[in-house]
C-alpha cells in the first residue's frame, strides 16, 4: 500500500469519475445554451484528462505491484454516503485494483476517442450541446460503476448508466422509432435490474444478519458493511451463504441483472434497436463500455460465483448460446449497424462463457475473458466508428446500396479492414490472441460443448465480418450516393487510426500478468496448440465469405433462395421481438393492467358509489314512513311505548 | 275462599261493578259512535260514572269538581265544537279496517302490558284503604295555598299561567280573519 | 323569594307585553319586540346573579341549582333570539297578533324554567304542560295558511296523547313510590315490571318533546307547517326543555337504574341519529330538512345519558349551549331569506354567496358547526359527547355517531353547494338587512365560531354543574 | 405565541389578510399569498435552524429512548377538566414534514398564478387548508391533532367543487365523504386511546407511557391504521384519489397529493405504531399484504390511464402504498424509509401536478395521446417532467431511490414478529413495481414530450419565471435529498428510535416508565 | 277472592278505560272524536292518581290535588284543541283527520 501512498494518481483517483461529472454539470447548465463548439471541446478535454489520469494510475499501480505478483484492491478514497443500519452502510468511493484499472483505462480511452470523433460526426445537428452533456453523464456513471468498492454503489451507477443510455438512444426524440427504442432499452434493462436489486438485497440481508450475530469476519475491519466487495468476495462469506443455500439463487439473480445490461440471450432484444441512437453512441455504449458492464460485474463477484459453481455454469451455457445465436443472425442482416450489434452480442457471449468455464482453480477463463474485453473494446469501437464514417458519407445504413467505397474512403477502408481481421481472429491482430485464449480455456477445463461452439462461432464471425467488408468496400458502387462519398474529416479519421493501431498491437500485451484472480496468473499451459484450429476456422470463414460475395452477387442471391424459409426466420431475428411485443402489449396491457383499471373503476369505485346510493335509498325509504296521517304517527308512538317497556323487561330480567 | 259480605261492602261492591260496567260501555260508544253528538253524550256519561267512582273512593270534593268542571264545562265546550265543525246529523264513515285493526292491536297490547305489570309488581300500598282525612276539600284547599314544605302553591300559580296562555292562543287561532281587518280598517 | 326572581320577571314581561299590545296604537306596536327582549335580558341577569349557589324556595318545592340556572339561561337565550327574529321579520303578512305571540312564548318560557326547578311530580307535570300546550297554538299561528293549521292539528293530537300517556306513567310512579316528591320517589322505587312500564311511558313523553325516533313523527310536519320563527323556537327551546325534563327523569328518578339501561339509551341514540340523518338527505323543503337535522341532533345529545359520569351533565349543557347558537344562526338565515323572498326550498338558495355573501357565510358556518367540523364549536361539543359514549365503553356507538355526522356533512354540503357552487338565479338580488338583525347575526356567528375554541365556557359549566350528579349519589 | 405555533398561525394570518384585501385587486391577492408563503419558507428555515441547534441526534440517550423527545415545546392547558391542552412541539419527523409542506405550499401558490375566478376565496381556502396540515404535523395532543386533521379536510370540498374541472362536484363530494368517514374511524381510535389509557389526558406523550392490553391494541390499531390509511390511499379506500386529483385545480392537487396524503402515513406512524406496538406487531403482515397490492395495483392501473392527472393520481396511490408498506415492516430501516418516502413522494407529486397544471394551461388538454413532441416547444417543462418521472421510478441520485432502497431493504431485513419468508416474497412483489413504474412513466412522458410535434402546439411558450422558480425549487430539493441524504436521515433516525425500541418492549418490562 | 273492589280491580278498570281512550285516539276519524278520547285518557289517568292516593299507606292528599290539576289541564287542552279544529274547519271545510295530510315525505 505504501508504495502507492505518494503517487499523485492514486491519491486523487476520485478525479477520474469526478471530471466527467463536473463537465456534465458545467456543459449541461452553462455552456450548452451558449456555444456548441465550446461544449464539444470542454467535454472531450475532461474525458481526455480522465483518460490520461487513469493511464497514469495504471502505470503507478502496475509499477507498484509488478506483473505476476498479487494485485490487492486498494480503496483510494471513500466517504459514508448512506447508513441504513449498523453493518449496512454504503460508503461511496474509488476502489483501485487490476480489474477496475483495466475498465477505467478502456472506458476513458474509448470515450475520449468517441468524444473526439463526435465533434466531427455531430457537426450541424441540433441539440449538439445536449449530446455532449449526455455523453459526459454516461462516462461519469460508467466510471462510477467500475470504481465502486461496494455492490450498492455499483447498483446506483448501474441505474445511471441505464438512464444515460436511454437518453442517448432517444437523442433524436422526434423520430418515433428512436423514442420507442430508448423506451425498450430502458424497460428491458430495468427489468433485469429488478433481479439484480433482489439479488443485492438478498446478499446484503444475509450478510447483515450474519454480522449482527457473529460480528465482522476476522480478516475484515469490524465496521465493514455487508455491501462491500471485500466482505462479499471473502471466501468465508461465500461458504456460509452456500450452506444456507442462498448463494446460488443470489448469484443467478445478479447474473440476470448482468445479462440484462450485457444483452445476453433472453434480454438481448434492446441492443439491435439501440442502433437508433447516433453511431458514436453505439460505438461507445453498445460496443465498448456499457454492454461489458455485465462481464465486469461477474468478474468482480467471480469468487462467490465460482463458489456457487452452478451459477458459473449457467453463465457459461447462456454465454455460449448467445454467442452462437447472435452470430447466426448477424450473417443475414442488411443494416451495417445491426450486423455490428449482433456481432457485439456474440463477442460478449464469448466473454461470458469464458468466465463461465473458469473456476476458483482454473482462472485462465477469467483472464481470457477480460483480455477479450480489452481487445474487443478497441476493434469493435473502430468498426462502429468506421461504419459511422461510411454512413456519414452515403447517408444510408443498408450495405446493399453501398459498395466500392474502398477507393473513395481509403483510411476508413484500411482501418475497417484491420478491425475486421482483428475480430476474425487473424494472427497478428488482437482478436486472435484473446479469442484463442478463451477457446483454450474452454478446452482446458473440459467444457467440450462450449469449446465446439466457440470454435464454430469463430468461423461464423469471420464469415459475416468479411461479408460486410466485401459488400461495402469492394465491388462496384451500387448507388450513385457512393460516387459522391468522400473521406471523413480529420477529427473523425484520427480516432480511427489510433484504434486501428491499438487493435493491431493490443494482442501482444502479456495480459495474464496484469489481470488475474486468485493466486497464480492465468497462462495457457502447453498441451495441444489451440490456436491452430481457431485460426483455421477463422480463415475458412473468410474464404467462404470471399467465395460468396466477391465478384458478382448472383451467388449470394441464389444462396438466399435456396435457404428460403430458414433464411427468412433468421433474418427476422427468430421473431423474438414479436414474442416480446405480444407478451407486453397483449398479455400485460390487455389482460392485467386493463382489467385492473376496469376493476378499479367499476368494482372498488363502484363500491363507494354503491354505499352513497344505498344511504340515499335508505333516506327515501324512511322518508316514506312520514305518511302525513297523524294517526299513524300516534300508533307509532303507542307501539314505541310498549316496545320500550317490553325491551327493558326482557333485557333487565 | 271465604266470601264475607256485610251490607256496607255489598252496596259498595255492587255500586262499583255497575258503575264500572256503564262507564266501559259508554267509553266504547265514545270511540265507536258513528254520530259525533252521540259520542259527546256518551263522554258525559263516562265522566259522570267517573265522579261516581270518586265518591266510592270517598273523594266527594273531587267528584263534585269533576261534575262541575268536566261534565259541565268541557263536555259542553266539546258539544259547541261539534256544532261548529259539522251539522249534528252528519254521519261519519267508520275508520279503515287496517287502522281499526292497528288501533285495536295497540290498545290491547297496552292493556295487556299494563295488567301484567300490575299483577307482577308489589305496590308498597296497603291493600285496604287507609283512613282518609275526613274533610277532603279543606285538606286540598289548605295544601294548595300552603307556602311551606308540602304546599302546592307553585303548581297553583303555574296552572293559572297555563290556562291564560291557552285561552290567548285559542283566541288568536280561532279569530275570524275577516272581522279583525275591518275592525282595524276604520 | 329571590330564587323565583327570574321566573317572575319573565312572567311579568309576558303580562306587560300583553297589556301594552292592548293599549298601544297600531303604528307604535313595533316596540313590543324590544319590550319582550328587555324583559328577557333582565330575567337573564337575575339568573346570572343567582348562578353559583343552590337556593331553595317554597319549602323545597322549587330549587335553583347551577344546572337549573344554565338551563334557564338556555331558555332565555332561545326566547330572546326568537323574539328578535319575530320582531325583525318583515314578512309581508305581518303577524298581526305579535303582542299575543310574545306573551304566549314568554309564558311557555316560564313553564320551561319551572320545569327544571320542580322537585315534585305535580309541579313537574304542570310546568311541562305549560311548556307544551301553548306551542300547539303557536304552531297554528299563521291563520291564512292551511299548512299551519294542519301542523297545529297534528301537534295537538300527538301532544295530547303524549301528555295522557305521561300522566299514566307519572301515576304509576306515584303509585310505586307512594309520594309525589321526586327525592322520595328516587329513593323508594325498586326494579319492577310496573317501573319498567312507567319508564317506557316516560321515555315516550321525553321522546315526544325532544323528537327521539319512535316518537318523532310529528316533528317533520309541524316544523314545516309552523311559521319559521315558531319552528326555530320549537327546535331549540322545546328540545332543551325536553332535555331538562329528561334530566329530571333519568337523573332525578331513574338515576340508580340508569347505568343498567345504557343499552336502551345507546339503541335509541343510534336509531334517532341514523334515521334523522338518512331522511334529511332526501329533503327539499329547508324547514322539513331542519326538522330531520334536529331529530339527528337529538340522537347526539342523548349520548350524554350513557352511564352517569361527572362529565355527562356539563358536556350536555355545553352542547345544548352551542346548539342554541348554531341552530338559531341557521334558522335566522332561513327566516330572513324566507321572509324577504318567500322561498323555502333548498334549491332556492342557488348562488346565495354571490348575491349576499354575508348571509351565505353565516349559514355556512352554522351548517358546518351542526355537522361538527372543527374549529367550529359544534365539533367541540360533539367531541365531548362522543367522549362520554367512549367512556361508557360503547366504542361501536362512537363509530356510528361519527359516521352519522359524516352523512350529516353530506346533506349540509348539499346546501353549501347550492350557495357557493351554483350560479345565482336571474331574479336573485342582494337583500338589505336591518342593523339589529346584523348585530344578532354577528353574535350568533361569534357563538358558532369562538365558543368551541374558548375553554372558559366549558370550564365554568363544568365547575358548577359536575357536582350535581354526585349530589344525587349516582356513581357506583 | 412560541415559534412553532407561528408555523400554522402564519398561513392562517395570510388567509385573513387575503380575505380582507379590497375586492377589486386580484393581483394584490396573489402577491400577499406569495409574500405569506415566502415568509413561511423563511420561518421554516429559522425553525429548522433552531431545531437542529437544540436537538440531539446521536448518543445513547437517543438510541435507546422509549419516549419521543420533543423540542421547542409549547404546552398550555385548554380544557383542563378533560385533560385537553394546546400541546405543540417538534421532533425529527415533524420537522421533516414541516419543511416539505412549506416548500409545497410556496410552489403551490406560485403554480396557481393563473387562477382568475374568485382568487380571494381560492387563496384563503388554500392557506387555511395548509395551516390545518401544519397544525397536524406539530400538535401532540390527540384532540388538537384531530381538530387540525379535520380543518385540513374541509376546504378541500370548496376548492375542488368551485375551481375544479370535469365532474368536480361528484369528486369533491366523494373525496370529502371518504376522508370524513376515515376521520370517524380515527375519532373512535382516539377516544378509545383516551379512555383506555385511564390517564384522563389527551397528551400523546403521557398516553404513550401506558401499556394497553393486547386485546385492546388488537382492535384499536387496525381502526387507526385504516382510518389514516384512507387518506394515505390504502388499497380498497383509494378510489377518491384518482377522481379527486383529476378534478382538483393544480395547486390543490399539488397540496393534496403532496402533503395531505402524507397525513395518513404520519398519523399511522405517530399514533398507530407509536402508541400500540403490540397491535402493530399482530397486524403488520396483513397490512403489508394490503399495501403490496396497493403498490402493484396502483402501478398497473396507471399504465392504462389516458389522462395525465389520473396517471399521476394512480402513481401516487402506488407511492403512498410504499409509505404504509415501510411503516408495517416494523424495523428501523423500513420506518425510516417510510418517512423519507413521505418527503420524497410529496415533492415528486407536487412537481408532477404543478407541471401537469402548466402543460394543461398551455395545451388545454390532459389526454396523453392528443399531445406529442412538446419537448421542442417547452424544454424546461420537459426536463423537469423527466426529472420528476425518473425520481418517481426510483433513479439513484434522486430522492425516490433513497426512500425505496430503505423500504425494500427494510422489507427484506424483516422483524421478529412477522414470518420472514412471506415478508420477503411481499417485498419482492413490491420491488417489481420499479419496473412497472418505469413502463408507465416512460410511456406517459414519451407520448407527451417525444415524437413529432403536432401542428397546433407549434406556438406554445416555455415556462414563465414564476413557473421556473417553483419547478426549480422542487427539482433542486429532489436532487439534494437524493445525493446528500445523510443529513436528513439523522434528523429522522433520532425520531424513529423510540418507535422501534417500544416494539421490543413486552408487557413485563413496560413498567420502565 | 272477596268481591269487594281491591286495588288491582280499580287499576284494571282505569287501565281498561285508558286503553279504550288510546283506541279512540288511534282510530277516530273526526278530530273532535280524537279530543274526546283524549279526555277519556286524562280522566282515567286522574282516576289512577286517586286510586293510588286512596290506597296509600299514609294519609295523603297529593293524589287528589293532582287529579284536580289534571282536570284543569284537560280544560286547557280542550280549549286549544277546539280553537284549532274550528280554524281547520274554516279553512279546510272538514275535520276528518285522515284527509288532512298535505304535509308528508
Amino acid at each position: 500500500m505504501n508504495e502507492l501512498a505518494n503517487s499523485f494518481a492514486f491519491n486523487n483517483a476520485w478525479l477520474i469519475p469526478a471530471l466527467p461529472f463536473f463537465s456534465f454539470l458545467v456543459v449541461g447548465l452553462f455552456i450548452r445554451p451558449v456555444s456548441d463548439k465550446l461544449a464539444g471541446i470542454v467535454a472531450t478535454l475532461s474525458v481526455a484528462t480522465a483518460a490520461f489520469l487513469s493511464i497514469w494510475l495504471a502505470f503507478d499501480y502496475f509499477s507498484a505491484f509488478p506483473a505476476g505478483a498479487e494485485h490487492p484492491g486498494l480503496i483510494s478514497w471513500s466517504f459514508e454516503w448512506l447508513r441504513y443500519e449498523e453493518h449496512l452502510a454504503v460508503n461511496v468511493g474509488v476502489l483501485v485494483d487490476s480489474l477496475s484499472i483495466l475498465l477505467m483505462v478502456v472506458v476513458t480511452f474509448v470515450s475520449s476517442l468517441v468524444h473526439l470523433y463526435s465533434i466531427g460526426y455531430m457537426k450541424g445537428e441540433d441539440g449538439y450541446g445536449r449530446y455532449f452533456t449526455y455523453l459526459n453523464l454516461f462516462t461519469f456513471s460508467m466510471l462510477g460503476l467500475v470504481v465502486a468498492p461496494n455492490i450498492l454503489q455499483t447498483y446506483v451507477f448501474w441505474e445511471l448508466v441505464g438512464v444515460s443510455s436511454f437518453l442517448l438512444i432517444g437523442f433524436y426524440y422526434t423520430k418515433p422509432s428512436a423514442v420507442s427504442a430508448s423506451k425498450k432499452a430502458f424497460i428491458v434493462t430495468r427489468f433485469a435490474d429488478l433481479f439484480f436489486l433482489i439479488g443485492v438485497l438478498l446478499i446484503a440481508v444475509v450478510g447483515y444478519n450474519a454480522m449482527s450475530m457473529f460480528g465482522a469476519p476476522g480478516s475484515l475491519p469490524d465496521n465493514v458493511s455487508a455491501f462491500d466487495f471485500s466482505y462479499l468476495t471473502s471466501s468465508g462469506v461465500s461458504i456460509m451463504m452456500n450452506n444456507l443455500g442462498l448463494l446460488t439463487p443470489a448469484m443467478i439473480l445478479i447474473f440476470i441483472g448482468a445479462a440484462g445490461k450485457s444483452a445476453l440471450f433472453p434480454l438481448h432484444i434492446w441492443l439491435p434497436d439501440a442502433m437508433e441512437g447516433p453511431t458514436p453512441v453505439s460505438a461507445l455504449i453498445h460496443a465498448a463500455t456499457m454492454v461489458v458492464a455485465g462481464v465486469y460485474l461477474v468478474a468482480r463477484l467471480f469468487m462467490p460465483f465460482a463458489a456457487s459453481g452452478t451459477a458459473l455454469l449457467v453463465a457459461g451455457y447462456v454465454g455460449a448460446f448467445t454467442c452462437l445465436f447472435a452470430a447466426v443472425i448477424a450473417c443475414t442482416q442488411d443494416d451495417i449497424k445491426r450486423v455490428l450489434a449482433y456481432s457485439t452480442l456474440s463477442q460478449i457471449g464469448y466473454m461470458i462463457f469464458a468466465l463461465g468455464v473458469a473456476s476458483a482453480t482454473e482462472t485462465l477463463g477469467y483472464t481470457a475473458s477480460l483480455f477479450h474485453l480489452f481487445t474487443h473494446a478497441f476493434f469493435k469501437a473502430l468498426l462502429f466508428l468506421g461504419a459511422g464514417a461510411v454512413i456519414h458519407a452515403v447517408h444510408t445504413n443498408n450495405i446493399w446500396n453501398m459498395g466500392g467505397l474502398a477507393k473513395k474512403m481509403p483510411i476508413t477502408n484500411i482501418t475497417f479492414l484491420i478491425a475486421t481481421l482483428a475480430i476474425s481472429g487473424v494472427w497478428p491482430f488482437a482478436g486472435f490472441f484473446s479469442k484463442d485464449e478463451i477457446i483454450a480455456s474452454a478446452f482446458g477445463t473440459h467444457h467440450y460443448v462450449i469449446f465446439a461452439v466457440g470454435l464454430l462461432v469463430a468461423g461464423i464471425t469471420a464469415f459475416y465480418m468479411f461479408r460486410i467488408y466485401i459488400v461495402t468496400f469492394l465491388g462496384k458502387a451500387r448507388s450513385e450516393a457512393v460516387n459522391k462519398a468522400h473521406e471523413a474529416p480529420m477529427t473523425m479519421t484520427i480516432p480511427l487510426i489510433i484504434l486501428a493501431a491499438l487493435s493491431a498491437v493490443a494482442g501482444f500485451v502479456h495480459f495474464g500478468d496484469f489481470v488475474s484472480v486468485g493466486a497464480e496468473s492465468g497462462h495457457a499451459e502447453g498441451g495441444f496448440p489451440i490456436w491452430i484450429p481457431a485460426l483455421l476456422s477463422g480463415l475458412s470463414g473468410i474464404a467462404i465469405a470471399w467465395f460468396i460475395y466477391a465478384g458478382n452477387s448472383e451467388r449470394s442471391k441464389a444462396l438466399t433462395e435456396r435457404l428460403g424459409a430458414i433464411y427468412r426466420v433468421i433474418y427476422a431475428k427468430f421473431y423474438i421481438d414479436e414474442i416480446y411485443l405480444f407478451v407486453t402489449h397483449k398479455i400485460i396491457f390487455r389482460f392485467i393492467s386493463a382489467p385492473i383499471a376496469w376493476f378499479d373503476k367499476r368494482i372498488v369505485d363502484g363500491g363507494v358509489d354503491l354505499t352513497g346510493w344505498m344511504t340515499r335509498r335508505g333516506g327515501a325509504v324512511f322518508s316514506r314512513l312520514q305518511t302525513g296521517q297523524a294517526q299513524t304517527y300516534t300508533t307509532w308512538m303507542v307501539n314505541g311505548v310498549i316496545a320500550v317497556a317490553v325491551l327493558i323487561w326482557i333485557f333487565v330480567s | 275462599m271465604d266470601i264475607t259480605l256485610n251490607p256496607a261492602d255489598l252496596t259498595h261492591t255492587i255500586a262499583f261493578y255497575t258503575l264500572a260496567l256503564t262507564s266501559i260501555v259508554a267509553a266504547l260508544i265514545v270511540v265507536t259512535a258513528k254520530r259525533i253528538f252521540r259520542a259527546a253524550v256518551a263522554l258525559a256519561v263516562v265522566l259522570i260514572c267517573g265522579a261516581g267512582f270518586y265518591i266510592l273512593l270517598n273523594y266527594d270534593f273531587i267528584a263534585g269538581v269533576q261534575l262541575l268542571v268536566y261534565v259541565g264545562g268541557i263536555v259542553i265546550l266539546i258539544v259547541f265544537a261539534v256544532m261548529l265543525t259539522s251539522s249534528l246529523e252528519s254521519i261519519e264513515e267508520p275508520p279503515s279496517l287496517g287502522r281499526k285493526a292497528l288501533g285495536l292491536f295497540s290498545s290491547l297490547a297496552f292493556l295487556a302490558t299494563a295488567v301484567i305489570a300490575f299483577s307482577e309488581t308489589k305496590f308498597p300500598l296497603s291493600s285496604i284503604s287507609a283512613e282518609q282525612p275526613k274533610d277532603v276539600a279543606k285538606a286540598v284547599g289548605r295544601k294548595l295555598l300552603d307556602y311551606g314544605a308540602g304546599g302546592y302553591v307553585l303548581p297553583f300559580e303555574v296552572i293559572s299561567l297555563l290556562l291564560l296562555a291557552s285561552v290567548i292562543g285559542a283566541i288568536v287561532v280561532a279569530r275570524n280573519p275577516k272581522r279583525k281587518n275591518e275592525g282595524s280598517a276604520t | 323569594m329571590n330564587a323565583l326572581a327570574p321566573e317572575i320577571i319573565v312572567a311579568v314581561t309576558g303580562f306587560v307585553v300583553l297589556l301594552a299590545d292592548l293599549f298601544l296604537a297600531e303604528k307604535r306596536k313595533h316596540i313590543l319586540g324590544p319590550l319582550a327582549l328587555v324583559g328577557l335580558v333582565v330575567g337573564g341577569v337575575a339568573v346570572f346573579n343567582l348562578m353559583p349557589q343552590t337556593v331553595e324556595a317554597l319549602g323545597g318545592r322549587f330549587v335553583f341549582n347551577p344546572v337549573a340556572g344554565w338551563f334557564k339561561l338556555l331558555f332565555i337565550l332561545a326566547g330572546a333570539f326568537t323574539a328578535i327574529f319575530c320582531w325583525q321579520s318583515r314578512a309581508k303578512e305581518k303577524l298581526e297578533s305579535d303582542g299575543e305571540f310574545y306573551s304566549v312564548m314568554l309564558f311557555t318560557l316560564v313553564g320551561m324554567m319551572f320545569l327544571i326547578s320542580a322537585t315534585d311530580l305535580i309541579t313537574l307535570y304542570i310546568s311541562l304542560e305549560l311548556a307544551t300546550i301553548p306551542l300547539f297554538a303557536l304552531a297554528a299561528w299563521k291563520k291564512g295558511d292551511p299548512l299551519s293549521g294542519e301542523a297545529g292539528l297534528k301537534y295537538v293530537i300527538f301532544g295530547a296523547l303524549a301528555s295522557g300517556l305521561l300522566l299514566y306513567g307519572l301515576g304509576l310512579l306515584y303509585g310505586l313510590a307512594g309520594s309525589a316528591d321526586l327525592q322520595t320517589i328516587r329513593e323508594t322505587i325498586t326494579a319492577s315490571p310496573a317501573l319498567w312500564l312507567a319508564a317506557g311511558i316516560i321515555t315516550a313523553g321525553i321522546g315526544f318533546k325532544i323528537t327521539m325516533v319512535p316518537f318523532h313523527m310529528w316533528a317533520a310536519d309541524v316544523y314545516q307547517g309552523a311559521p319559521t320563527t315558531v319552528t326555530a323556537y320549537l327546535s331549540v327551546a322545546s328540545k332543551s326543555a325536553g332535555i331538562a325534563f329528561m334530566f329530571q327523569m333519568f337523573f332525578g328518578i331513574f338515576g340508580a337504574q340508569l347505568s343498567e339501561w345504557g343499552w336502551l339509551i345507546a339503541g335509541l341514540a343510534t336509531v334517532t341519529m341514523t334515521l334523522g340523518n338518512l331522511v334529511a338527505i332526501v329533503q327539499n323543503n329547508i324547514k322539513r330538512f331542519m326538522a330531520f337535522s334536529a331529530i339527528s341532533q337529538a340522537g347526539y345529545i342523548i349520548l350524554g345519558f350513557l352511564g352517569p359520569f361527572s362529565e355527562s351533565v356539563p358536556s350536555m349543557l355545553y352542547y345544548l349551549f352551542i346548539y342554541v347558537f348554531t341552530n338559531m344562526a341557521v334558522f335566522g338565515v332561513i327566516i330572513y331569506y324566507n321572509d324577504t323572498t318567500g322561498k323555502e326550498n333548498i334549491d332556492d338558495y342557488k348562488g346565495l354567496s354571490r348575491t349576499n355573501p354575508v348571509i351565505a357565510l353565516v349559514m355556512m358556518l352554522g351548517l358546518f358547526s351542526l355537522a361538527g367540523i372543527p374549529p367550529l364549536s359544534g365539533f367541540v361539543g360533539k367531541f365531548f359527547l362522543f367522549n362520554i359514549a367512549a367512556k361508557a365503553g360503547y366504542h361501536w356507538l362512537v363509530a356510528v355517531a361519527a359516521l352519522n355526522s359524516t352523512i350529516s356533512l353530506y346533506y349540509y354540503l348539499r346546501i353549501v353547494r347550492q350557495m357557493y357552487m351554483e350560479p345565482p338565479t336571474a331574479d336573485a338580488k342582494s337583500l338589505s338587512m336591518s342593523k339589529a338583525l346584523a348585530f344578532t347575526f354577528l353574535i350568533l356567528t361569534i357563538g358558532v365560531t369562538l365558543f368551541g375554541v374558548i375553554p372558559g365556557i366549558y370550564e365554568t359549566i363544568n365547575a358548577q354543574t359536575s357536582g350535581w350528579l354526585s349530589a344525587l349519589q349516582l356513581f357506583p | 405565541m412560541g415559534l412553532v405555533s407561528w408555523l400554522f398561525v402564519l398561513p392562517f394570518a395570510t388567509a385573513i389578510a387575503v380575505i380582507l384585501t379590497p375586492a377589486g385587486m386580484p393581483k394584490m391577492v396573489k402577491k400577499i399569498a406569495l409574500a405569506g408563503t415566502s415568509l413561511h419558507l423563511a420561518l421554516t428555515a429559522f425553525v429548522t435552524y433552531k431545531f437542529v441547534q437544540v436537538a440531539a441526534f446521536s448518543g445513547d440517550a437517543v438510541k435507546d429512548a422509549l419516549i419521543t423527545h420533543l423540542y421547542l415545546v409549547e404546552k398550555v392547558p385548554w380544557f383542563e377538566s378533560l385533560g385537553i391542552q394546546y400541546f405543540v412541539g417538534l421532533d425529527g419527523i415533524s420537522m421533516f414534514m414541516v419543511i416539505l409542506t412549506s416548500i409545497v405550499i410556496f410552489t403551490g401558490v406560485l403554480a396557481s398564478w393563473t387562477v382568475t375566478e374568485r382568487p380571494k376565496e381560492f387563496f384563503a381556502l388554500l392557506l387555511i387548508l395548509v395551516s390545518g396540515v401544519f397544525g397536524v404535523f406539530v400538535s401532540f395532543d390527540l384532540f388538537l391533532f384531530f381538530l387540525f386533521y379535520e380543518v385540513a379536510v374541509l376546504p378541500m370540498y370548496l376548492l375542488i367543487g368551485i375551481w375544479g374541472t370535469g365532474p368536480k362536484e361528484y369528486s369533491a363530494m366523494k373525496l370529502t365523504m371518504m376522508l370524513m368517514a376515515s376521520s370517524a374511524l380515527i375519532l373512535v381510535g382516539f377516544l378509545a386511546l383516551y379512555q383506555g389509557s385511564g390517564k384522563e389526558t389527551f397528551d400523546l406523550i403521557e398516553i404513550s407511557k401506558v401499556h394497553f392490553p393486547i386485546v385492546f391494541q388488537n382492535w384499536v390499531f387496525p381502526v387507526i391504521f385504516i382510518g389514516f390509511g384512507v387518506i394515505g390511499a390504502l388499497y380498497p379506500f383509494h378510489t377518491w384519489s384518482p377522481d379527486g386529483h383529476s378534478s382538483a385545480p393544480t395547486a390543490v392537487s399539488m397540496l393534496h397529493a403532496g402533503v395531505l396524503m402524507k397525513l395518513g402515513g404520519y398519523g399511522a406512524l405517530r399514533i398507530g405504531l407509536y402508541l400500540l406496538p403490540e397491535g402493530a406487531q399482530n397486524w403488520a403482515l396483513f397490512f403489508m399484504g394490503l399495501t403490496t397490492i396497493n403498490i402493484i395495483y396502483g402501478a398497473f392501473a396507471a399504465i392504462k390511464q389516458k389522462d395525465l392527472k389520473f396517471f399521476t393520481a394512480y402513481s401516487s396511490v402506488s407511492h403512498c402504498g410504499f409509505v404504509l408498506f415501510g411503516i408495517v415492516t416494523l424495523n428501523m430501516i423500513g420506518v425510516k424509509g417510510a418517512v423519507i418516502q413521505m418527503f420524497s413522494h410529496g415533492i415528486m407529486t407536487a412537481l408532477f401536478f404543478g407541471l401537469i397544471g402548466m402543460v394543461y394551461g398551455r395545451t388545454k388538454t390532459r389526454i396523453v395521446t392528443d399531445m406529442g413532441g412538446l419537448a421542442k416547444v417547452m424544454p424546461w417543462l420537459a426536463v423537469c417532467f423527466y426529472i420528476a418521472g425518473l425520481a418517481s421510478l426510483g433513479l439513484p441520485g434522486l430522492a425516490g431511490f433513497i426512500a425505496e432502497s430503505h423500504i425494500f431493504l427494510g422489507g427484506f431485513v424483516g422483524n421478529q414478529w412477522a414470518d420472514a419468508t412471506t415478508m420477503r416474497i411481499l417485498t419482492v412483489i413490491a420491488t417489481m413495481s420499479i419496473v412497472v413504474t418505469a413502463v408507465y412513466v416512460l410511456r406517459g412522458l414519451a407520448n407527451v414530450f417525444q415524437g413529432p410535434l403536432k401542428e397546433q402546439f407549434k406556438t406554445l411558450t416555455d415556462a414563465t419565471l414564476t413557473e421556473k422558480i417553483s419547478t426549480g425549487i422542487l427539482v433542486v430539493t429532489l436532487a439534494i435529498v437524493g445525493m446528500a441524504p445523510w443529513y436528513f436521515i439523522d434528523l429522522i433516525e433520532a425520531a424513529v428510535y423510540p418507535m422501534i425500541n417500544r416494539l421490543g418492549l413486552t408487557a413485563s418490562n413496560w413498567m420502565v416508565f | 277472592m272477596s268481591f269487594s273492589p281491591e286495588l288491582h280491580h280499580w287499576l284494571i278498570l282505569s287501565t281498561i278505560l285508558f286503553s279504550i281512550g288510546i283506541y279512540g285516539v288511534l282510530t277516530r276519524r273526526n278530530a273532535v272524536g280524537v279530543l274526546m278520547s283524549v279526555e277519556l285518557l286524562l280522566n282515567s289517568a286522574a282516576m289512577n292518581f286517586l286510586i293510588f292516593n286512596h290506597y296509600a299507606s299514609k294519609p295523603f292528599i297529593d293524589g287528589a290535588i293532582m287529579a284536580l290539576f289534571i282536570i284543569a289541564v284537560a280544560a286547557a287542552e280542550a280549549v286549544i284543541a277546539m280553537a284549532l279544529f274550528v280554524a281547520i274547519f274554516r279553512s279546510r271545510k272538514t275535520v276528518d283527520v285522515t284527509q288532512i295530510n298535505t304535509l308528508k315525505g
